[in-house]
């Protein structure tokens, strides 16, 4: 069960590019929670932002009772978040939404887009309890936008990287080294959270191996609950109905989402 | 007399032109889900009044995305009116909050006078809603909406097509886009309406710069939250001083002081929109606040506070 | 061709109906004085122009304090005109901005369609003024003001009044406290206007819940800032498209980002008020920031951005 | 001339109840500031709070390009201002205002009640320079909210005090120690800041012993500079004019001005 409370803020740092770790308790949040679910942060004490903003569960310790985020600054809100001290309380909401399926004993591959990586870490942790094997592949712009080696490689699973620059593993897009960083293997299940045109690369993929799997959906939220009907999005163009993003979601099959493939 | 004594004799109920609220605080329509989607978050039972989702006659799938937008000290909405229509609310939704013991008040939208009128029947002839919000302000649809509530002579038609299809309390939600918001009122109260419910969102947009395109996929939306807060004071002012009848006043409440204007502005309860994304029991914080409020002034109920700043 | 080059091919000069501007900004009415309040701060002849104080035949001291307050991204101000007339204007105070090279828009408010004329023929018979915006808009007074923003056929002999007594480019200010802002448009286009000045302030008013008194001694005030952007941007799109005449559009902006979103939604300049008090060299500073944006985009000039998010 | 200036903080903390000081380097606005002229700060990064906030000049060291607020938490404001750091930038416009005439030779009385204290210490520093002898009489609720003292001695100047709980000096409200702390000695000059009924027992005091004198005023302000006509007040009930305290005051002489005699 979802539930309000105030978190205290144990840290929070910058670990890359734009890129902050904020850790905190929230007993009763972490006790609930579940891959891929979120939560919806208030900011400031002011009108101004107004609204929560949701962010993934980047790593969950429910009996440690703590919560961590990763998050890249954007905009208003991620701003005022960074400057969140340790000891200061944090409004926080959660566990929301439904998270990813977890599978046993397979090979699965996560693939993460820039700050994407975010819902994969805690997944990947409750994979490796289900003994699956599990690869983690990570696709940034360059390597100061790299931080989650160190948590990845503690859970002793093959994490490998692709950055537009070259800067750190392979050079170039996260999709075209996808492929061959999973064949000649079979691949069970896929798990992705990133930009939808690397998304929809994925999905396409996954479609043309007949591999199924999930991924993860943003959209601009304000109540995180189901409540305003405001996160409405078609999965499909030829859909009539609106899922929302925040009770049906955000996690979502692969196969069951038409993803912008880029452009305007 | 000690305060515990008084606290028993303070009396924060509210009648709302015959509806009856155990405390002043509603949540507003479009904002609150049909009550369950925030079950985890607050006791329900607890809240003044729970005006549901704005229900129409057939199922309506909404706006196409996006369609929230976040502004300075507000946001902007179009929804669209998405509701799975009357009978499902009916037959679905309001068995369990007629089960929490919830005051529901139901809202609705018609295309066409005969809509609102065929809504209400429907409502009448199913026990367990207290009052029907009529919602004759939604700038977020094509057909209907608005246009019923910036035309004095069509909010007089929908009120009172509207009571002669039931004994329920009837309150027209008003919009205040409108340039006159004491004659859009009068004509309410000579269509027969019990109370009135104020204000609506205000009409606007927003625009993506680096898209070159409006934010909304509906182009304009409705603005809530803080930043209208002194336009729904005046609107409330400016009726309370003209009308007489009960207002249910709302736009951008946020805490108790936020509760205490608008009541001091002539509303006799109060409905918390997207103060509810932003505090999830903001609804009850609020209704033991005015109640503090008013023992510490050694009032005897709410009701001494309505309009007490106007002038 | 390499950014240099190119910048200096770039045009951000604006022809507001007739009225030249070196650049798209402008700070509006009421909120800069008469230009020499923030002349230790700002270069005002970098200002696109400096639109100044209201003006009235008389002077006018203006309404009983408190005239303003804060509101959520927002301030409400009910000044009530305080301002020395027209004569002690022309004589005393714009001089000194002639002398520092500053386009001048006059902003005159009557009382009647008669003294509307009579304040134009001074302007027009006095060099140095570039335009004359109408302040048919003004909520803070009792006579003239809003009444005249708010009705078709007033608005519509306002402005053919004065256009009958001036050649200068007329610029009347609507009021955004209408129903529907699109004829209001249209009446000011068919008396003649050169170009519209969108929006003027929302009625609002906030309570003070201790002294349960409204918090402004005029009760009801003009609500500016960033609360109200999403209403000035939807109401210039909406006339953008229906009315063919450039816009003169504000209502929140405090950056860049801001002005560029008007200016997509159809402004072909922008006007800071509010802005001012946050930051007193916004004005110079937003000037430049559209420069860029132009150079960044490779346009040729301001005005290739006109309506470009209008669909 | 005034400007418009990013002060680097260099000390925020608290001194009393609900009662901080500032420091912060801001060498152009430190260079032109006179007693009694204040400073209009924005706080914050987004538009809630909108608004710049008046502050007196609490200490102003042009030398070193110093200026100290004395600021009590009574809002939004005020609230944000408490939790800027040392290092971080702040907004500042100043100095506004038409600051106190500085008289010279005479036996000067300083009044101040709560944290009207703030315009006085610079008007003291000022004062003693010009060969005053500067008595200063500072009235609270409770010894917490006297934190000005160390300020004062340091001046070499004497500091009386009142307080209403009689929890340090005398007990009681300020303006009935006034007039046993005034005589027999003459006084020559009285400057006071403060509520605005004991501002007006001042006044009452000066006027029946044909004492001059000189108050500061507060009312809300937008622009601060005298472009908005915002801070509007009528100094007596019968003028038709209305003076604009940010630009023709705040400052204004003891017998001008009509002040509240409390209630409400
Ligand atoms: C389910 C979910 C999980 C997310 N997890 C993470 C995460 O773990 N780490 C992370 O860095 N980001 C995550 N995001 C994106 C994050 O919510 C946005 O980056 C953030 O809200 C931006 O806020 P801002 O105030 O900094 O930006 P602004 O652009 O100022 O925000 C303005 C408004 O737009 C909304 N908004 C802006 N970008 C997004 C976006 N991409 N998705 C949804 N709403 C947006 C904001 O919530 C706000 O309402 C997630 C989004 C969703 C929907
Ligand atoms: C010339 C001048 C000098 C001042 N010097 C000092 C000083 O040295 N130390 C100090 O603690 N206070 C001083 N004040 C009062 C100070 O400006 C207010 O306490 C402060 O603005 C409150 O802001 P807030 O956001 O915390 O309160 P809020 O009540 O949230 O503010 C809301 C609005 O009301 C205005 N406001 C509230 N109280 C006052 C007030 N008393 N005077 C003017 N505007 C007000 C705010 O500026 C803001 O616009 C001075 C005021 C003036 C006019
Ligand atoms: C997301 C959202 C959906 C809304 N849907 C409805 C609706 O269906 N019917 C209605 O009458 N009002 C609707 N409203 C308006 C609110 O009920 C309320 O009148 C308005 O938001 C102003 O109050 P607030 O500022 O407290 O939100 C909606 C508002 C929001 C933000
Ligand atoms: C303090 C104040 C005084 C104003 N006085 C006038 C005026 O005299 N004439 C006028 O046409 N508009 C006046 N306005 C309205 C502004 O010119 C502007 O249209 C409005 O504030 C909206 O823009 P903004 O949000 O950028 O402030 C005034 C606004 C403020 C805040
Ligand atoms: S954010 Fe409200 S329904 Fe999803
Ligand atoms: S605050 Fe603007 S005139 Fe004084």
């Amino acid at each position: 069960m979802p539930l309000a409370e105030k978190g205290t803020v144990i840290s929070n740092h910058q670990t890359g590019r734009d890129l902050w770790e904020m850790e905190f308790l929230a007993p009763g949040i972490a006790a609930e929670s579940k891959p891929g679910q979120f939560v919806n942060v208030r900011l400031g004490d002011y009108s101004d932002p107004l609204l929560r903003r949701p962010l993934s569960l980047y790593d969950v310790e429910p009996d440690a009772g703590r919560i961590t985020l990763l998050y890249k600054i954007v905009g208003r809100g991620t701003q005022l978040l960074s400057r969140y001290g340790s000891g200061q309380l944090i409004d926080v909401m959660g566990p929301l939404g439904l998270g990813f399926d977890l599978v046993q004993n397979r090979r699965v591959i996560l693939i993460g887009g820039g700050v994407g990586i975010a819902p994969l870490l805690f997944l990947t942790r409750e994979l490796v309890a289900r003994h699956n094997e599990v690869i983690v592949l990570h696709g940034t712009g360059s390597s100061d936008e790299l931080c989650s080696q160190g948590r990845f490689s503690k859970l002793g699973v093959e994490y490998k990287v692709a950055t537009m620059d070259g800067s750190s593993g392979y050079k170039g897009l996260l999709t075209d080294m996808m492929k061959e960083a999973l064949e000649p293997l079979p691949t069970d299940y896929i798990y992705t959270c990133g930009p939808e045109p690397m998304m929809s690369a994925v999905a396409a993929y996954a479609s043309q191996h007949g591999i199924s799997g999930q991924l993860s959906l943003e959209e601009h939220m304000a109540c995180g609950v189901g409540a305003c009907l405001g996160c409405a999005r078609k999965l499909k163009e030829t859909d009539t109905a609106y899922v929302k993003i925040c009770k049906d979601g955000p996690v979502f099959p692969l196969d069951a989402v038409q993803l912008s493939t880029g452009g305007s | 007399m000690n305060e515990e004594t008084r606290e028993n004799l303070i009396d924060m109920s509210v009648n709302l032109g015959g509806l009856k609220m155990q405390n002043p605080v509603a949540v507003a329509s479009g904002t609150f889900g049909y009550g369950r989607e925030y079950q985890d978050f607050i006791d329900i039972s607890r809240i003044g009044a729970v005006i549901v989702k704005g229900t129409t006659l057939e199922e309506r799938c909404g706006n196409p995305a996006p369609r929230i937008y976040e502004t300075p000290a507000g946001m902007l909405n179009a929804i669209g009116l998405e509701n799975p229509g009357i009978d499902v609310f009916l037959n679905v939704y309001l068995p369990s909050l007629i089960e929490d013991r919830v005051t529901v008040i139901a809202n609705i939208a018609g295309n066409t006078v005969d809509e609102y009128a065929l809504l209400s029947r429907k409502i009448d002839k199913h026990p367990g809603i207290a009052g029907i919000e009529l919602n004759i302000s939604c700038p977020n649809v094509k057909q209907g909406g608005m246009q019923f509530g910036t035309d004095p002579d069509l909010v007089k038609q929908v009120v009172e097509a509207v009571k002669s299809e039931t004994s329920l309390p009837v309150i027209p939600k008003l919009s205040p886009n409108v340039t006159d918001i004491v004659s859009i009122a009068r004509a309410a109260r000579d269509g027969g309406a019990d109370a009135l419910s104020m204000i609506n969102t205000l009409m606007g947009m927003a625009v993506d710069i680096d898209r070159r395109k409006p934010v909304l996929g509906n182009i304009f939306g409705g603005l809530s939250g803080p930043a209208i807060k002194p336009v729904a004071l005046r609107m409330i002012y400016q009726v309370y001083k003209e009308v007489d009848l009960p207002i249910l006043g709302g736009g951008g409440i946020l805490n108790t002081r936020d509760a205490l204007e608008f009541i001091m502005a002539g509303a006799s309860a109060v409905s918390i929109g997207t103060g509810n994304f932003v505090n999830p029991v903001v609804a009850e914080e609020i209704a033991l606040g005015l109640e503090k409020y008013v023992t510490e002034q050694g009032l005897t109920g709410i009701n001494e506070l309505v309009g007490a700043a106007v002038l």
